[in-house]
């Protein structure tokens, strides 16, 4: 897709991959480390992450749970609670809607409700995003939500290697972290390095440098204004792009130095646009000192207000694309107070 | 003293004339999938989609006796309850191939088409999603007084989820006019009933909710139409709730990139054996409803109303995509 | 609680009593309007909202539904779409976790994903917020949460007017409307005209004039911000108060013209900070024309980045205050850029 | 042959010992929660609470042969479980007055007292929110090869959440060490089972899960003790799971605020006087477990160790205000 996912003679995985061999990692490593979710088992997950993981852990490790996602949740909640570390796949971001109760009100605020005495060291993954054609209730992407979690992290990857450390990571964490997959990453390749690593939670990630814009965005929406930086460079413009990679926490600092740098922000994201990632980091640096750095208003680019719809056209127009990036990247650039 | 009619029930019950219609919606659904499979192959549909195939029975044997005012909620395989509701294939293909002309205007595609004429509220991609939504809608037949009855379909995956225990309750309580109609083809997209589900038969699982449960064969036309009848004519009556379940079988894959490493060849065999259409017509015409030259020119017109469906669908107009925004409220 | 509320010889009824007023008046009006919901039968409500609705209407209007979220709401949303309209209370805000995928996958998408050929005319009623020691999971203020889903109409009633004017006209409307009342306000009395009328949906208010700076608030914190106002004025800072009252549409015009006057902004309100309601306000002003007349910073105060605690010092100190207001206030008017 | 032991369950399977402590918690449950309302009262516990006075077997009977290693998830109306697996009183009021000394650091309160050490995950404010968790529990100790038992409480009114149906379905599959205990006491706040649950009783919904369901006299110590006895023996041998409900009924109103216009005076009284406490008592003394001094003694001790316990609690530190945000997340 771009320069940062060439194969430059380093070993290659896909998304997909990455996150596997982190599954299988820690569940070499670790007997306490189980996966859960739908069809994980011999169907290999509906997007082929858990493939085969079922006949080299058994189906005791690699549980199929029923459809009922609310409780399935629940189960690994109160795993994580008396000893094991559940990795819980949701089939689909969209399902998770299902079992916000156990995610929200029960591992986000057991930490804290039992004032420190217990850990819910749970992981769920979820597919997440559109531009499958799967409509309205298999597309969203929903991530904004657990940001206004406190109790939960939220991470993001956009490329196989932090899929994988991240993942890593998260099992490391001993609090309940939510992986946000995108499904038009999976079959991405990249380097990715050998044996078990870490990404760090929290962290950002400068992942192309520039002077005169900055532009933040996250897992697929990374890739599109990474593109569109390298057309932007043509006109003369240097733009830089933020890789986000954390939801929650937020990587205020490394977000506000760019800004101080360059005094140009633009927020792009597959979520809505109204109350999305857009609105927090917006808002994070119009409150900071940051502010007096800025010599023009902060962009967001987010989804249409609108359901994801069916139609293939109308699902490219209903979110950000490299085009609506370079479009108003060229006209942030421009702008004066 | 009349001797007793031994012939299968939908042939004793209803009409030579329903019988045909219901034969040709049966090839209507299968010729209809089969069609979207091959445009789907061809690049035409985006996205994925469930097929019914095999299922056919346990839909029109359902809906057969339905008027456009009793409503069914519908799931992500819902195409075959969509024709046997009676809708009109050619908007359907326009909906797969995101037309203006489509039953949703190209914004819902496969996995959202309703057709609130007919009363279909609508396939749902969310598994159990439709079933509060179906004893909503029996609420409403009650409380304005109306006889229309809902049909919920759902499948033996959906029995899980706690939508399905809860719209139960609801319904058994209040005595809602809602028939609960179990689509058991035996998986939940790679799951087995047996490894996901604490009963053998679904219907079991009425007991919990004080309300009758049947399983029938859902291959045999007769026989889901006889259960369904009978839960209908309970619940127009005001007695309540039944949960009826058609043990049946997909013959394709759980969606298009089902690899199918879940399920044995003999099995899949087995079931295609068991050919519903192929039962069905051979009932009708066992029992003279009409004969197979009669049968042929059905199965034909059938092909005939799936091809004209998608040229009607080809040639619709698309939205445009400066009107993505449109329809997420009402306009006023 | 401040002058606005208080009697001038007109009728006043509380919060709670102009709710049930509200309904009352529809019950009446039409008969496809019912209510569901935990105990609001003969029990009258967690909150007494409905009480003595049953001995009026009786019980196959004034539903008590079983303890069955998802279920119920789903009810409501397949009624509405049937010809009822349905008035579903969750007994706190806090449930409706259980019921997300009836509000947000279906309730709030429908009327899209079928393009337009059904509609879904239900109104949830949410109390909401904390400060009764109800501690994490019955306190919460999860409504920025919906104004990140198109196809929802999102209200937060400040007074006992509104909270009547706003429920007979999410009953007017054909989409599903979520009205988040504050359980601090169910007492607090105000005047409220007699008969139906409408409070349009969408449209914020000034409650108070000024021109130095501009403080948007909702709900109870409405009520904090016009005390802090009062005090400020005595330092000789003139605030301007908006009463937010619609978080999906929020009405951008009401809230820049004040901005573009006062040139400093800050919004308040209970949900977390981060990702909140104020995210969303502070974004759209950073975005809009208006960021060239913002003379400082733009300020949230939300709720601390935890959970709700039990303690009521600690739950005190969780949300923003008339002293926090105070104070943040007066920073904000020091501020120069 | 040796004659049949026709004594109470309890007594024939507990040594003395255990059944004065049985009997010493549920006078510690009664005076612990009158202590609760009293301090309510006076304003020194703010917020609601939900009290069990009158639901007393159920909670010590289940829980008299547990060992620490035994888990239990509890409910919003949850102090007498926390006292029957064996928690601390003095911490208990601690948390009811918010302070750092309480089990929760004065950050949970009532509706969310968990007591680790003992194996007490936790009160729940979500009805039903245990559910899933007491199986996700059952599931840990069936995947480390530990013999620990998970018990669920939950009410008559949890019943009807779907994750109730979800939950016992995952257990039976599983085939998980866990027993689902339903404290049927008639209401789910003002709704009654009859107005809310489409079965007499909870237990006959044991069969949609293929688990054996029990109903008993949730009063009667003896009864509740064999039915979990028998359970956790299943549960133990890898049987899997059992639903046992406990008849039984709270004397007080749902929680502070209850007014209570669903309830007759007349049907308070009546379970009233079945009273769960002195039955036990009467019946340890019938067999001689003790005499009634001796269970004076109990009941006085009861008294002292409810003051010690308010004693304590008034005596801890507040939590600083500046201490909001602490136990979010792990300290690193
Ligand atoms: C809530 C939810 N969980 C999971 C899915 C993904 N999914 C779609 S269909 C399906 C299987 C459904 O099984 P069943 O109800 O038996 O219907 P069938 O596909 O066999 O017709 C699954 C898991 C979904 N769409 N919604
Ligand atoms: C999900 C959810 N819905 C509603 C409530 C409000 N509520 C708290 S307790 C209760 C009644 C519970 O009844 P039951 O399970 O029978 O327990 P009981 O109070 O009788 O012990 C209700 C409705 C809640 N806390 N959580
Ligand atoms: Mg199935
Ligand atoms: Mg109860």
């Amino acid at each position: 897709m771009n320069a940062m996912t060439q194969d430059q003679g380093l070993r290659t995985l896909s998304y997909a991959e990455a996150i596997r061999e982190a599954m299988a990692i820690a569940m070499e490593a670790d007997p306490t480390v189980i996966l859960m979710g739908e069809d994980i088992g011999v169907y290999g997950g509906a997007f082929q992450v858990t493939l085969d993981l079922v006949d080299r852990f058994g189906p005791d490790r690699v549980m199929d749970t029923p459809i009922s996602e609310l409780g399935g949740a629940g189960v690994a909640v109160g795993a994580a609670l008396t000893g094991l570390k559940p990795i819980f796949e949701f089939q689909f971001s969209d399902f998770a809607m299902l079992a916000m109760e156990q995610i929200v009100n029960q591992a986000a605020k057991l930490r804290y409700m039992l004032g420190g005495e217990a850990s819910v060291p749970v992981v769920f993954r979820l597919p997440s995003g559109s531009g499958t054609g799967a409509a309205a209730q298999h597309s969203q992407s929903i991530e904004a939500w657990f940001g206004h979690v406190p109790g939960l992290k939220v991470l993001q990857p956009s490329t196989p290697e932090d899929a994988k450390g991240m993942l890593l990571a998260a099992l490391a964490d001993s609090d309940p972290v939510m992986i946000f997959e995108h499904k038009l990453l999976y079959k991405m390749k990249g380097h990715v390095p050998e044996g078990s690593y870490l990404t760090p939670i929290g962290k950002a990630l400068v992942r192309r440098t520039g002077t005169d814009v900055t532009i933040v965005a996250g897992s697929i929406m990374l890739h599109r204004a990474l593109e569109a930086a390298e057309t932007l460079a043509g006109d003369g413009i240097s733009a830089e792009v933020i890789d986000l990679r954390s939801i929650r926490p937020i990587d205020h600092e490394t977000i506000l130095a760019s800004v101080r740098r360059t005094g140009r922000l633009m927020v792009v994201y597959e979520g809505v646009k109204a109350f999305g990632v857009g609105a927090e980091i917006s808002a994070m640096v119009a409150e900071s000192d940051a502010f007096d750095f800025l010599d023009a208003p902060i962009l967001r680019l987010g989804a249409a207000d609108a359901p994801v719809p069916y139609n293939p056209d109308l699902e490219r127009a209903s979110v950000p694309q490299v085009e609506t990036i370079l479009a108003a990247a060229r006209r942030l650039s421009r702008r004066e107070i | 003293m009349t001797k007793p009619d031994n012939r299968p029930f939908a042939i004793r019950s209803y009409a030579p004339e329903q019988l045909r219609e219901a034969l040709k919606r049966m090839y209507l659904i299968r010729r209809f999938e089969e069609g979207a499979e091959d445009s789907y192959m061809r690049g035409l549909i985006h996205g994925t989609m469930h097929l019914s195939i095999g299922q056919e029975a346990s839909a029109v044997a359902t809906c057969i006796a339905l008027t456009d005012a009793d409503r069914i909620t519908s799931t992500h395989r819902g195409h075959g309850h969509c024709i046997a509701k009676g809708a009109d294939v050619g908007r359907m293909f326009a909906e797969f191939f995101g037309k203006e002309t489509g039953y949703c205007h190209g914004r819902g595609g496969s996995m959202h088409i309703a057709d609130i004429k007919t009363g279909n509220l609508g396939a749902n991609g969310i598994v159990g999603g439709g079933l509060p939504i179906a004893v909503g809608s029996a609420l409403s037949a009650k409380r304005l007084g109306k006889p229309d009855v809902t049909i919920c379909f759902f499948g033996d995956g959906a029995n899980n989820e706690g939508a399905f225990h809860e719209a139960l309750n609801m319904a058994s309580v209040w005595k809602l006019p809602v028939v609960f109609v179990c689509e058991n083809n035996g998986y939940g997209m790679s799951t087995s009933t047996a490894r996901s589900t604490s009963v053998k038969h679904i219907a079991e699982r009425a007991a919990s909710y004080s309300m009758p449960g049947v399983t029938v064969d859902g291959n045999d036309f007769s026989a889901v139409a006889e259960a369904v009848h009978d839960a209908v004519a309970r619940a127009r009556a005001g007695d309540g709730p039944t949960l009826v379940e058609n043990l049946t079988y997909r013959w394709r894959g759980h969606s298009k990139s089902d690899r199918n490493r879940y399920r044995s060849r003999e099995e899949i065999e087995e079931w295609m054996a068991r050919d519903p259409i192929t039962r069905f017509r051979a009932e009708l015409i066992a029992h003279g409803v009409l004969d197979d030259a009669a049968a042929d020119a059905i199965a034909a017109a059938a092909v005939a109303e799936m091809e004209a469906g998608i040229e009607f669908a080809k040639a619709g107009p698309a939205p445009s995509p400066a009107d993505v925004t449109r329809y997420v409220y009402a306009e006023v």
